[in-house]
């Protein structure tokens, strides 16, 4: 009866619209404007990286993305949808901070979102269990999060944001206490998944080489307050190799992306 | 409405009921005397409260201070060393489960009937539950935070007073609150049981010759201890409001995003 | 068919009403009435009082002064048998190894378990019957003997069976017997809500009925009396024995309240409540209600 | 964990040091032995209690009464405790108001329960749940208020109801505060309940005990407390054990 | 009197001494060797890097280094003691999680260890205002840790570390949450005050640029269990330079390096 319904464009799962979007945080001492007049849009399917000197509000704009803040002006949209609370049928986190449970086990930790959807044990642990192979962490299932090092509670909250499996991953940097082998090996495992489930990405990172090696666009902010200085294409071809990192596209890319940042810090 | 005009409007439509109940005859003076009269009462004999207040308040103000600093004190020295912990703290606790009220008339025996076994049964009748209390959230601690105290060479005093007291500080003043209100109630209650003066005798000498006027002026003086010792109690979390930043209790409202002040059932 | 039941109320334990109610029962006189009898013991006299005004007792046994009292206080009840014209029992007592005499205790002090209580007035009336001064210490029923062994105070106002007890394990000795002291006033008797007399007056009657018949159970067997009393309370033979002569056999086996110098009799007792702190006490003859008296039923 | 054995014989040895002091005060006669009976008489006697029909069956009574005003009291107080913690508008509405009523002797409150369930089994419940529902609701505002924000962040970010928030992520981070709470409860609850039976009752372990008071029986009175004591310690022990079971993470 | 004393090799200050050192965690599913048979000398004033694969030891090693956790077997001195204790005037660190006090402002966090010292108000003031400015936080003293980013708070206890000022400086990562910008200015940083001071530093990173721009010794790790697999010097002159980065003596430690890493990982 309705036809047009089906005729207006349909905003497919996993485009993110940010609006003119500005946070200001309300401290003892003043009002600190993190984010001033944001914009930007990621087409479904897209792996974005943010990039910005330490305290641009990169946080601050993917804590707003999945809904665990407010903004103070402006509008966010998830597949087309306001996020006015976290949906973990829409966007997923991998946070800044770790933030496991202490009381729970590493494989716990990672089946957590599971169980909170009612999934079977059975289910979950062999969900968790293929998730936490796929960090690195085969047989750290059992222990619990003060007997993990760094960079390994920074995997298992990793294994614990794929295991989910939204159309919208958001991962504040995920590989920050990694060394560069781990990181690497990560990287192209995400590229993978990515690839394979058509997820879209919104991913912070400091390393610029790991920023241009698996974006399709690369965002740079500035601080004070946090703004959009620059949005990439990364013209790259896929699969990307190690090969292209010492190639001149990448070189030149990645320069451009310096130039921002060592202006801005 | 705000939250403190709904007390107020609490407050003022109990003490209409106080007044109206007994005047309508629908509680026995017997068990309510109108406040009025609960007050015309207390006026009449003031000389004879004002003595019995002063003896009670003397008594509540020693027991306060064993009771809450000795508990404090204790609660967080023995909850943040793990031995004395295994160790003492489960019989304090069974210590605390020997019902004392009713050795309360054997204990005068040793300590005669006059302040000093009040003092004992109040102090010990406050101090337990404030040092468990307290030496449970200690346990809450991140153990991260005294690591690093320990770095920086702290001592035992010094990680006591600047790290593990400031970090349980919801924990403290909660047990600051039980511990001096346990401190009145054991004051009064073993007044009301054996003594020759305070309140707690006014109360239980009119009580026995049925004069619930002079036995509500009583009751008055220990609601208006328990209003002051409110009072007390807030002003210190004034001060201490500082320390809680970055604690949940410390936090406003627009800092735990809305979701997650809304009841949780 | 349900019996109706009477709920009982008592002042403390090992107090004879006790005795007398726990003799009903066993005797089963409460049933030959054709109702059932709920026994509840309380702290002392005053809660008794207040249970019966909340409700929770129909008659009960307390001291007449609480009746006065509660006249003016919106609780309505009168005394219906007389059950003891005085504090039987009651001792005051001072340690076997002390020397000192009831005059001695000028400047001392004396335990009573509560300000307000029967044995406060007991103290009382011996303050201004000796013409002495001392200090009155409330200990509480379990205080009273260990305080007074601890030396913390000079005497102390026993009541029964625990007097007969430590004077009897040669404890503490006797220096004034309130039951031959104090002059025959109508101390306590069995009361009820005048609401609840209005409402169920046969009850009444049944009740006091069987409690007297148990009464006359008790005088009319010695032996099997003292073996309750032994039992109940946990306390040697020798020490119930003495509970029955000294204070079972002195209560008043009849209930009357018609008799001439009950008026008398109850206003003296009232005036020794006002010695001991009660204010607001009417006239003797408005607590009075003749209205009962007991047809001692049958064992 | 090698010294939980060291642990448990040092405990045993205070707990048998605490007996001996007694028993030696008692037979010197450097305390009065009519006062403080000797630990073994005292022993004995409770012997001698448990083995009477009666005394099993007040027992029987008051821990029907602790369990039933127990089991109210706890999640009643919890929830309220919660909502406090979690509902700003509620807390400032009610906290002023329940830690003034928490600093008030409930004695007093005595003869209103009896003036509102009679004597018997619900008034001794009422006030037991009335004794204890304070403590718990200010030690659970306590406890929540010492959850940690990005434990709920994460919590909320993985879309968990209030009710799975509640299990998973409040339970069992503010597990050692509440094993202590419901500890402290217990103890509330307990006096509550035997306080009650005390003032007015027709049984119950805390009547027998106000007998033997008044009565004088050092011996009964004492075996009663020691009873008390008793349950309330294996209450204490349970907790215990349940802590031990869920709190190994912590180190 | 006793000249020989004085003849005596003595340890200079800041001598690391770790000899045969292992370290086995007991879990509750089983015993974990982190650390086997570790040995390493660090002269006064050198500047040590430890690299390896995440979970490899590295922090393990650091708090034993610190006195914070006791070897399981083997010794280590620190400036020719043995250091059972925590001793802030041989050994400052900065820890991989910032652990900053919740309820101290970013100022207090940083004169945290000067006041355990009982320094004056002003004068730990003064150094922790000069400590902030070091790393980039000026005008940030007054804020509380949770109103920080991530990057923030790492450089507020980077500044706490420095603060301290002991001869021995242990930092785990800490610059892992650092953009590239500031990472680099807060190294060049570094080594101005660890040449102006003469200080020892052990560094953790997972940088091996950063590695090789900052050492003067390069340790690599591997895991399962934890040992040294190489201990490489970097001859780089000094001040070290950015157009260092691209030298050939530089790419072939840093792949030396890299290789190790690779295997382990
Ligand atoms: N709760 C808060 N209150 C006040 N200011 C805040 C709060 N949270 C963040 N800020 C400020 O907002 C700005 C942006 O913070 P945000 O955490 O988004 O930075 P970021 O880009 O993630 O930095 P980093 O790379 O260091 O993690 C910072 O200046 C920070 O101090
Ligand atoms: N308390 C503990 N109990 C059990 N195992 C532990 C404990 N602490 C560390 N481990 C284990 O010891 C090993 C070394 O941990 P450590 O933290 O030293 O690694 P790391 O080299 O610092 O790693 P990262 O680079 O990820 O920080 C890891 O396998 C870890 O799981
Ligand atoms: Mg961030
Ligand atoms: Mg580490």
């Amino acid at each position: 009866m309705q036809p047009l319904a089906n005729i207006a464009p349909l905003k497919p799962a996993g485009a993110i619209e940010v609006r003119n979007v500005g946070q200001v945080f309300k401290t003892t001492t003043q009002d600190v404007v993190a984010l001033d007049n944001v914009s930007l849009d990621v087409k479904p399917g897209r792996f974005v990286v943010l990039v910005g000197p330490s305290g641009c509000g990169k946080s601050t704009l993917l804590m707003m993305m999945a809904g665990l803040r407010q903004q103070t002006s402006g509008t966010i949209t998830i597949s087309g949808a306001p996020i006015p609370e976290p949906d973990p049928n829409r966007v997923g986190v991998v946070f800044q901070e770790a933030s496991l449970f202490p009381w729970l086990t590493a494989e716990e930790n990672v089946e957590f979102p599971l169980a909170l959807r009612g999934i079977s044990k059975n289910d979950r642990r062999a969900r968790a269990q293929e998730a936490l192979k796929l960090v690195g962490l085969d047989g750290f299932g059992k222990r619990h999060p003060h007997e993990l090092s760094g960079g390994m509670k920074q995997r298992v909250s990793i294994a614990r944001g794929l295991v989910q499996d939204p159309p919208v991953l958001l991962m504040d940097e995920p590989f920050a206490a990694l060394d560069e082998q781990t990181r690497m090996t990560m990287g192209d495992e995400l590229l993978r998944i990515w690839a394979a489930t058509g997820k879209t990405v919104v991913f912070v990172t400091h390393s610029l080489t790991e920023a241009v090696y698996l974006a399709d666009e690369v965002i740079v902010m500035s601080p004070r307050p946090g703004r959009i200085v620059d949005h990439l294409q990364v013209p790259l071809p896929r699969p990307r190799t190690y090969e292209m990192l010492s190639g001149d596209a990448f070189g030149s890319l990645r320069d451009r992306i310096w130039r921002h940042i060592r202006k801005s810090a | 409405m705000s939250a403190a005009s709904v007390r107020r409007l609490i407050v003022i439509g109990l003490i209409a009921l106080w007044e109206i109940l007994p005047r309508m005859g629908f509680i026995p003076e017997l068990f309510l005397p109108s406040l009025s009269s609960t007050l015309a009462a207390g006026w009449n004999e003031a000389g004879e409260y004002a003595h019995a207040l002063a003896v009670t308040l003397y008594e509540v103000a020693i027991s306060m201070a064993f009771a809450c600093g000795g508990g404090i004190l204790l609660g967080a020295v023995v909850g943040s060393l793990p031995r004395p912990r295994i160790l003492i703290m489960p019989m304090v606790s069974s210590l605390y489960a020997v019902p004392l009220v009713i050795l309360y008339p054997v204990f005068t025996v040793w300590l005669g009937i006059g302040s000093e076994s009040k003092i004992a049964f109040a102090s010990i009748y406050g101090f337990l539950p404030t040092m468990l209390a307290t030496a449970a959230g200690i346990q809450t601690i991140d153990p991260q935070l005294l690591l690093a105290a320990r770095s920086m060479g702290a001592t035992l005093s010094q990680r006591l007073v600047r790290v593990i007291i400031p970090a349980a500080i919801p924990t403290v003043l909660s047990g600051l609150r039980v511990g001096g209100a346990l401190v009145i109630v054991g004051v009064v209650v073993s007044e009301m049981l054996i003594s020759s003066a305070g309140i707690g005798y006014l109360i239980s000498r009119y009580r026995t010759i049925l004069d619930s006027p002079h036995v509500f002026a009583g009751v008055l003086l220990v609601l208006a201890m328990a209003v002051a010792f409110n009072a007390a109690i807030k002003w210190i979390e004034g001060k201490a409001a500082i320390w809680q930043t970055g604690t949940r209790a410390g936090q406003s409202a627009e800092e735990i995003a809305p979701a997650a002040l809304q009841p949780a059932t | 068919q349900a019996a109706d039941t009477v709920r009982i109320g008592l002042p403390t334990k090992t107090y004879w009403p006790t005795t007398i109610a726990e003799t009903a029962v066993r005797q089963k006189l409460f049933e030959k009435e054709g109702i059932a009898a709920e026994l509840t013991i309380y702290r002392g006299g005053a809660e008794t009082f207040e249970a019966m005004a909340a409700g929770a007792a129909d008659v009960i046994l307390d001291a007449t002064s609480l009746v006065s009292a509660g006249r003016k206080k919106g609780v309505n009840s009168k005394v219906l048998a007389n059950a003891a014209m005085g504090y039987y029992g009651w001792q005051l007592m001072t340690l076997s190894k002390s020397t000192l005499g009831v005059k001695d205790l000028n400047g001392k002090k004396v335990a009573i378990t509560s300000a307000g209580s029967g044995s406060d007035l007991l103290a009382l009336w011996t303050q201004q019957d000796k013409k002495i001064e001392f200090t009155r210490v409330p200990v509480g029923g379990g205080g009273l003997v260990p305080n007074l062994l601890a030396g913390n105070v000079d005497a102390a106002v026993v009541y029964s069976p625990l007097s007969f007890q430590i004077s009897k394990s040669g404890e503490a000795r006797t220096i004034l017997d309130f039951s031959k002291e104090v002059p025959p006033n109508l101390a306590a008797g069995w009361i009820a809500l005048d609401k609840y007399v209005q409402d169920k007056p046969h009850l009444v009657q049944k009740t006091l009925n069987a409690l007297y018949g148990a009464l006359m159970f008790m005088r009319a067997n010695k032996d099997a009396s003292v073996k309750l009393i032994t039992e109940l309370y946990e306390i040697p033979a020798e020490i119930a024995a003495l509970e029955y002569e000294n204070t079972i056999m002195k209560l008043e086996t009849d209930g009357a309240m018609d008799g001439p110098k009950i008026p008398e009799q109850l206003q003296l007792a009232l005036d020794m409540a006002k010695a001991g702190g009660m204010k607001d006490l009417g006239p003797a003859s408005e607590i009075i209600s003749t209205q009962f008296k007991p047809v001692l039923t049958k064992f | 964990m090698q010294s939980g054995l060291g642990v448990k014989a040092a405990r045993v040895a205070i707990v048998v040091a605490l007996f001996a002091i007694w028993e030696i005060l008692s037979r010197t006669g450097i305390v009065n032995p009519r006062l403080l009976p000797s630990a073994s008489d005292t022993l004995a006697t409770l012997g001698d209690l448990l083995q009477r029909a009666s005394v099993r069956k007040d027992l029987a009574v008051t821990a029907t009464e602790v369990v039933t005003a127990f089991a109210l009291a706890v999640p009643v107080g919890a929830l309220i405790g919660f909502l406090i913690a979690e509902n700003r508008y509620f807390a400032e509405v009610a906290k002023p108001l329940l830690f003034f009523a928490f600093s008030i002797p409930k004695s007093i409150f005595l003869p209103m329960f009896i003036l509102v369930f009679g004597v018997g089994f619900s008034q001794k419940v009422g006030f037991g749940f009335f004794s204890t529902i304070f403590i718990v609701i200010m030690s659970t505002t306590t406890a929540v208020e010492s959850v940690k924000v990005e434990h709920l962040t994460v919590a909320r970010s993985y879309g968990a109801t209030p009710m799975q928030t509640a299990f998973r992520v409040y339970l069992p981070s503010m597990l050692p505060v509440l094993l202590e709470a419901l500890r402290i409860s217990m103890i509330f609850n307990l006096t509550g309940v035997i306080l009650a039976e005390m003032y007015a009752s027709r049984d119950g372990i805390g009547h027998q005990i106000a007998t033997w008071g008044e009565n004088f029986q050092m011996k009964q009175l004492l075996a009663g407390v020691v009873m008390i004591a008793a349950i309330a310690i294996a209450f204490n022990e349970l907790v215990r054990w349940v802590e031990a079971r869920c709190s190994h993470w912590r180190t």
